[in-house]
């Protein structure tokens, strides 16, 4: 096992480096300038040469790519060219509120669309079956932002059950320690602080979780399809075993499978839709600060998330694949 | 001790190379596809996406972009449905209805270029990975593994930005998203097809190996990438209106495309919901007919549902 | 000469700008009461005693995004400014609800004959958050700190901008050629500052908050060093110390600023107990949450919003419009350097239809390229009534009846001057399609894709854009537009040029006014573009705020904001 | 143990005198029909008028190919078949008590416990992500109140009845790391851990290598000899039931064809189908260069029952009558036949198991 995960971790660095070229190259093929973003309508041609000699905008591609590297090296990520914010701790500042994101949207698409995707695969085709299919479609074809305003207005603004948007009330004292606000509040034992962070983590996590929703259901489907249908579960049926045993013991974990494979594969996805979801619901997360990132050229910030974001997904993939060992013991041992 | 006696029925896989198993797949896939409600509803939808996108202009009581009311809306206030406009007037001045259904137009459009755009690339890409040997196709793969790293609507977003805000940017930044999607299913089947039976029996008989793959292996590729390519025209609908929400895709506000309605009547949602409403409505319900007809094909070519 | 105040032309516009504030509690100048002697407060009749208002309490305001930096020395941005109003206070203020310059924490001022030198008299008895004193020292340590800026990232426009525009060099580095020359401490209370060349807008630009007094001992001991970036130490991040109403007290980044009250103010002390600003983007966003009694104000509403919210009882605070929105003409592109062109375009605009299509009720139409509150305004400017028939005969003059124009408007953004671009592009293409010309639509995103387009190359046709003024100056306006040649316009005019930079050098205001006026008119005669309207922003507030005074520069101190229960 | 309040409908309960309970029949099954279809479908018919019993400690066959019903049979009897889409009628009695109209919590206490199934397939039929420590002690402690540690000795103990080598480490063990043979063992012990007083096995070493087989066969034998268990063999393999059954069913498309004790139906097969399985067994005894006849045609083509006998087509001695109406099942003496032209004794293929 773990010479597997050290050889995954070494399979990494060509992808990360590879990718660090390809982003290098690309992200300065990008038409327009950072100096402009930075100065906006106030750019005159000699402020903006000024910029660009000191930080080093000017010199050949290559140059900058092994001064960039240069500094890497060093753990130094360099600064926002939009508000000089070192990107490391920036990262740390903003990551949390994706991370919470996401795995809110990540449990709410866990904890309904794998009993869902059970009830449905456990008779394909029933009545059942089609309610929770077409329903789960309903989710992959909404538009996120679209179901993100919805919500917001249906649930925010006329039922004015949660908050409209942010990732706290302004007006609840909270400490921040790990800028997991949720966390936060646990940590320091400010519940209010706590329970309003989940609070407002409900819409946008339901907005961001519905395609992955849709998507465990119907892989769960699937899966609790197949594995109905396998030898193994009729052995178990014979063996006048109590249902609940035959769920979990025999069904659900060799469904489980292919469930894990998929929730993996939705950090690519999610992070797609964080762009989306914090953009209508005002959050501070990487999503909408990348975006504003390729829009402004913020070069720094755009390399060094990118990459982060790369790492993340490998490590993700890595992770899933490790899980994959523990629940199948046929891929442990192999 | 005896034998068994020698029971096997014809379709048992033993049996070796089935001549007639392509035709017999897409027979059997057309009669499951016929009794398939889903797949009748997906088509249906489908078909009548296709039908207003095409006929358009002779279905639309007013000209596209028409913005023929644009002096009765304000900043504040749209003229809602009335005599004349059925759904009323849109954010720009023109007929909200007219302006609906030309979006069909433009959504199909975009779609199926995308589409085919990322399908052409990335079948070349998977094609080379899985037919040309395990160099290739680990160079190609390593490629797909960066290229899905980044999340696909920042990759969007940034093709955008360098080819500049026009329909074709779009196509194309939509298409890049789909590329690695295409590469991976391609390559994936030719793989596990190139290790099948019949595969094997062709081999054995001699086949050269360009014939193999032209002859066997992609057209038995082709079910998978048809269910693939008919889900992703619904993703590249849904894909076109959250680029118009980061404010890229047509140079035109007035243009009637719906990701743009939806997104300009966002401002209004509280005093002219059906600005954004029926937008949405046109784009979730396109999108739901792609994905029923994918769904229903992919069950109709693979009846066990396995993956 | 000393100069408190300006001429009473300004009553007129100031109480118009006065009369749109729905508040009852906009009272004095507070800062004005704790000394000075000042007399010529403008309170509105209909002022309720402020001290009637509730006092403690907490009062969350929304601005659209997160302060780059709390050093306002290294800020040019709007949001950066905001907790600096509350933190800080400069050497000059402005009058309440106006763009003049107005005694702060200088009571008094004078200059010299020549305008090379400036006396300032200094408030007494004013203490930093940190307990040291404000004095002649400390007044002149902040000038020699902006001065002697170490060279690097914190010498550039994207830092000290209004120091580099204003003051144009420092001690050392690259820009040495500074207007500014030296600060000296004449007593505890009075300082005199020397300039290298005559400037008009001395005392109005220092009412900037980038010129804030800040604690040299705060700045000592958390200060950047070497070649670290100003704008990111530990003092401008954690420890911003000035003399303002309130202090700070801690930065959560993306999400919100506290500050709180300062109960050693010399002024007139706060009536909330603590202040908090927090960023939220989309004018809706933060319109939403005002109405769902998440913030308790906000700025910069979206036109859209404005019946929503006064439908439920919310106020709608506007400021005096101190910026101007045109449609740019890019003379490189034939036909467009023919006046006769650029008349007809003039001609077939309907400024009052776009200004209903696309922006705030109350916005008037532009005659010119400042607006009404900035010095140089004239209403005697050569004008272009709608007339789409005259437009088509000049056209056809001009032999260009078959005219394709590329319009280019930003995409994904909204700016005080341009609350709703798409709706603005919309209403004047179809407007120049009435008189025959073929709009080429071309949007990009705003920054910097948009404005590379438009300032930094040849590539663009006829486009929007526009400037909110920092202070009351009009070569704010007309030197940034037309003071040299650019891709914006793509003109040369060396006549206009000069007499910008002439009218820049003339060392009073008085002697400034019938020169800009003349600019102005020769600029409309000239044509470069046709200024569309000045659209006032507006502020959001519950029904339970009172005492929010609206500003045309948002010099908006929150010392007499008051939240009732 | 008979209950005839449970098993009332139909049971002809006068008849049952309480006899010696060797000779009572623990398991009757009663024109058992099946049959799958959809709603609003015409529904397909499986299994019809099967009716035979076992006793306690009887070794019945039930053969047939793929198709032929004997599996489904044992699936009714077991109620493991599919709750929609299926319609089962008849009369399953088990120990006096109609399994057919026992509720599903009933049922699930009759499986694992007195009627235990061994399946085809031991590749399959093991859970691949679980131990054969909990697979065999999950059914042990499904139906007995026993601690973890006490089942699990049960269970080591079972494994080393089936002759399971090194029992102790293959409980820690899972089956992707165990033979196809060793599965099977685990299976037999699974299906024997509460002693059941019936046991179906289903082909049970159809799926193995031949000479594997005979070992499974022997240790099953063994097995259920050593606990008294009676034992339904399900197979198509002739060869099987001539080593293990007391009595033999043959099952052609759903229904049974002909019944006998063993050695009568070898020595004397009188159904064609009998006759024609009988002939395409390879046979030690028979002449060198003899070649093995195979039955023509698939069990694909067919006749159904209800137009008459479904094996016509394939069948050498038909006549007219076959086409023309369904055989009925006649008992003549010790035997059950089903068909309008049985093989006479000269031309059958007759043989001594």
């Amino acid at each position: 096992m773990l010479r597997f995960v050290v050889r995954r971790l070494a399979l990494m660095v060509p992808v990360l480096v590879g990718l660090s070229i390809l982003l290098f190259v690309w992200i300065r093929a990008l038409p327009g300038e950072p100096a402009r973003s930075m100065l906006g309508q106030r750019a005159t041609p000699e402020a903006i040469e000024r910029i660009n000699n000191l930080y080093g905008f000017n010199d050949p591609v290559l140059q900058q790519y092994f001064t960039y590297v240069g500094r890497l090296i060093r753990g130094d990520f360099g600064e926002s060219t939009r508000n000089g914010d070192p990107v490391v701790s920036t990262f740390f500042d903003q990551f949390p509120a994706t991370i919470e994101l996401s795995f809110a949207a990540l449990l709410f698409a866990i904890v309904l669309g794998i009993p869902l995707g059970y009830w449905a695969g456990r008779r394909v085709g029933g009545w059942l079956d089609n309610v929770i299919v077409s329903t789960s479609l309903l989710g992959v074809v909404t538009p996120v932002f679209f179901l993100a305003i919805l919500l917001k207005l249906v649930f925010a603004e006329y039922l004015d059950w949660f908050p409209t948007s942010r990732r706290s009330d302004a007006r609840i004292e909270a400490t921040h320690i790990t800028n997991f606000y949720v966390l936060d509040g646990l940590i320091t034992r400010e519940w209010d602080a706590a329970w309003d962070a989940i609070v407002h983590l409900i819409l946008p996590g339901i907005a961001l979780g519905t395609i992955p929703l849709a998507i465990i259901v119907r892989i769960t489907r699937a899966a609790v399809a197949d594995v109905m249908g396998e030898d193994y579960v009729r052995t178990a049926y014979s063996k006048g075993l109590d249902p609940a045993i035959i769920r979990n013991r025999h069904v659900m974990r060799n469904a489980l499978l292919p469930v894990v494979t998929t929730i993996g594969l939705q950090t690519g996805l999610l992070l797609s839709g964080a762009v989306l979801t914090e953009s209508v619901f005002e959050i501070g997360g990487i999503g909408r600060y990348l975006f504003e990132a390729i829009s402004q050229r913020d070069y720094p910030v755009l390399q060094a998330y990118i990459l982060f974001i790369a790492l993340i997904f490998s490590i993700v993939n890595l992770l899933v694949d490790v899980s994959y060992g523990v629940i199948d013991p046929r891929v442990r041992v192999s | 001790m005896t034998m068994a006696p020698p029971l096997m029925s014809p379709s048992d896989p033993m049996l070796g190379v089935d001549p007639e198993h392509g035709t017999s797949l897409w027979r059997g896939a057309w009669r499951r596809l016929r009794r398939n409600p889903v797949a009748i509803l997906g088509a249906l939808l489908v078909l009548a996406f296709v039908l207003i996108a095409v006929f358009a202009s002779a279905l639309a009581p007013y000209a596209a972009n028409s913005r023929e009311w644009a002096s009765e809306v304000t900043l504040t206030s749209v003229p809602g449905p009335r005599e004349g406009n059925l759904l009323g007037i849109d954010r720009y001045g023109s007929d909200l209805y007219s302006q609906l259904l030309y979006g069909a137009r433009q959504s199909l459009i975009i779609g199926v270029v995308s589409t085919l755009l990322g399908l052409v690339v990335g079948a070349m890409l998977g094609i080379l990975a899985g037919g040309l040997g395990a160099k290739v196709d680990m160079v190609v793969m390593r490629i797909v593994d960066i290229l899905l790293s980044i999340p696909s609507l920042l990759l969007a977003v940034s093709i955008v930005a360098v080819l500049g805000q026009n329909r074709y940017a779009v196509m194309i930044a939509i298409a890049s998203a789909q590329v690695p999607v295409f590469a991976r299913l391609l390559r994936g089947t030719m793989l596990s097809q190139a290790r099948s039976d019949y595969v094997l029996a062709a081999t054995s008989l001699g086949l050269r190996r360009r014939t193999i793959v032209m002859g066997h292996v992609l057209p038995n590729s082709l079910g998978p990438t048809i269910v693939q390519a008919t889900l992703n025209l619904s993703t590249a609908v849904i894909e076109v209106a959250a680029l118009s929400f980061l404010g890229l895709g047509e140079s035109d506000p007035a243009v009637a495309e719906w990701g743009r309605m939806l997104v300009a009547a966002q401002d209004r949602f509280a005093s002219s919901p059906q600005l954004a409403l029926w937008p949405g409505l046109a784009i979730a319900v396109s999108a739901l007919g792609f994905t029923l007809l994918g769904e229903a094909l992919r069950e109709a070519l693979d009846p066990k549902g396995r993956r | 000469m000393t100069r408190k105040t300006l001429g009473t032309r300004h009553m007129i516009g100031l109480a118009s700008a006065i009369s749109l504030v729905a508040l009852a509690g906009c009272a004095e100048s507070s800062r004005d009461s704790g000394g000075g002697g000042d007399d010529d407060t403008t309170s509105p009749s209909d002022g309720a005693d402020p001290s009637a208002g509730a006092s403690g309490g907490t009062f969350i305001f929304a601005g659209s995004a997160d302060p780059v930096t709390l050093d306002p020395f290294f800020a040019s941005d709007g949001e950066s400014f905001r907790p600096a109003r509350q933190i800080f206070e400069g050497l000059v203020g402005t009058e309440p609800g106006t763009a003049d310059p107005a005694p702060l924490l200088a009571t008094e001022w004078e200059t010299s004959e020549d305008g090379l030198s400036n006396t300032f008299q200094l408030q007494d008895g004013v203490t930093f958050h940190d307990g040291a004193d404000f004095n002649g020292t400390a007044a002149c340590w902040n000038f020699d700190r902006w001065y002697n800026t170490p060279p690097g990232v914190g010498q550039t426009e994207d830092q000290a901008y209004y120091w580099i525009s204003l003051f144009k060099g420092f001690a050392k580095g690259e820009l040495t050629d500074s207007v500014y020359e030296s600060c000296t401490v004449d007593s505890e209370t009075e300082i005199t500052v020397k300039l290298t060349e005559p400037f008009a807008g001395f005392v109005a630009a220092l009412s900037l908050p980038a010129f804030s007094m800040q604690s040299p001992d705060a700045i000592e001991q958390y200060g950047a060093t070497g070649q670290d970036d100003p704008s990111q130490s530990a003092y401008a991040t954690e420890h911003p110390t000035g003399t303002g109403p309130f202090v700070f007290e801690s930065w959560v980044k993306e999400d919100q600023i506290v500050l709180t009250r300062n109960d050693d103010y010399w002024g007139e002390p706060a009536l909330l107990e603590q202040v908090q600003i927090v960023p939220i983007a989309e004018p809706k966003a933060r319109a939403d949450a005002l109405l769902a009694g998440e913030i308790d104000g906000f700025d910069l509403v979206g036109p859209a919003d404005i019946p929503r919210l006064e439908d439920e009882g919310y106020q709608i605070l506007n400021r005096p419009a101190f910026n101007v929105l045109y449609l740019g003409f890019n003379q490189a592109v034939k036909p467009l350097d023919d006046i006769l062109v650029r008349q007809a375009i003039a001609h077939a605009i309907d400024k009052d239809a776009v200004i209903s299509a696309s922006m705030p009720e109350g916005t008037a139409p532009a005659l010119e390229f400042v607006p009404e509150t900035v010095e140089g305004y004239t209403e005697d400017v050569p004008t272009y009534e709608f007339d789409p028939e005259k437009a088509k005969d000049l056209l056809a003059e001009a032999g260009a009846e078959d005219l394709e124009l590329e319009f280019n408007y930003p995409t994904d953004v909204t700016r005080p001057y341009m609350p709703s671009p798409g709706d603005t592009f919309n209403a004047i293409r179809s407007q120049l399609e009435a008189v025959g010309i073929t709009v080429k639509p071309s949007a990009d995103v705003w920054d910097p894709d948009y404005l590379d387009k438009i300032s930094g190359s040849k590539d663009h046709g006829i486009h929007l854009l526009g400037w909110t003024g920092d202070y009351n100056d009009t070569d704010n306006f007309l030197g940034v537009f037309f003071g040299r040649k650019s891709s914006e316009w793509g003109f040369d005019n060396p006549e206009l040029f000069q007499a910008l930079n002439d009218a820049r050098g003339l060392p009073t205001v008085e002697e400034q006014i019938p020169v800009y006026e003349e600019i102005n008119r020769q600029v409309m005669e000239f044509l470069p573009g046709i200024p569309l309207a000045s659209p006032v922003p507006s502020l959001g507030f519950a029904p339970n705020v009172k005492g929010y005074v609206p500003s045309p520069v948002q010099d908006e101190p929150w010392n007499l904001v008051s939240v009732e229960e | 143990m008979t209950d005839d309040t449970i098993g009332g409908r139909g049971v002809n309960a006068p008849d049952v005198v309480r006899r010696d309970l060797s000779t009572e029949a623990l398991l009757t099954v009663r024109d058992l029909r099946v049959e799958f279809g959809k709603k609003g479908q015409r529904p397909t018919t499986a299994v019809d008028e099967v009716t035979f019993e076992i006793r306690r400690g009887e070794h019945l066959g039930i053969v047939g190919e793929s198709g032929s019903g004997k599996s489904v049979t044992s699936l009714a009897i077991m109620g493991l078949l599919p709750a929609t889409g299926v319609r089962v009628s008849g009369q399953i009695m088990f120990d006096g008590e109609d399994l057919l109209a026992a509720s599903e919590k009933r049922m699930r206490d009759v499986r694992g416990r007195d009627i235990a199934m061994i399946f085809q397939d031991p590749m399959t039929s093991l859970n691949p992500v679980v131990t054969i420590g909990t697979q065999i002690s999950e059914v042990i402690r499904g139906h007995r109140d026993m601690g973890k540690a006490e089942a699990n000795e049960r269970a080591v103990e079972l494994l080393r009845k089936v002759a399971m080598p090194d029992p102790g480490r293959r409980m820690k063990e899972y089956p992707h790391q165990l033979s196809g043979g060793m599965r099977q063992r685990v299976l037999i012990a699974i299906a024997l851990a509460n002693e059941p007083q019936l046991l179906i096995a289903d082909e049970p070493t159809t799926a193995l290598d031949v000479t594997i087989q005979a070992q499974i066969l022997e240790i099953l034998k063994q097995v259920v000899a050593d606990t008294g268990t009676a034992l339904i063999m399900i197979t198509h393999d002739l060869g099987v039931v001539a080593g293990l059954c007391d009595s033999v069913h043959v099952m052609y498309q759903g229904r049974v064809v002909e019944s006998a004790q063993r050695r009568p139906l070898f020595a004397e097969p009188r159904h064609p189908y009998t006759g024609g399985l009988l002939a395409s067994v390879p046979r030690l005894d028979s002449p060198r260069g003899q070649p093995l006849k195979p039955i023509p045609g698939s069990p694909t083509d067919v006749l159904p029952w209800t137009q008459g006998c479904a094996f016509t087509p394939r069948c050498a001695n038909r006549i007219d009558t076959c086409t023309e109406k369904t055989p009925a099942l006649k008992i003549e003496g010790q035997r059950a036949l089903r068909c309008f032209n049985p093989l006479t004794l000269s031309s059958a293929g007759g043989a001594t198991p």
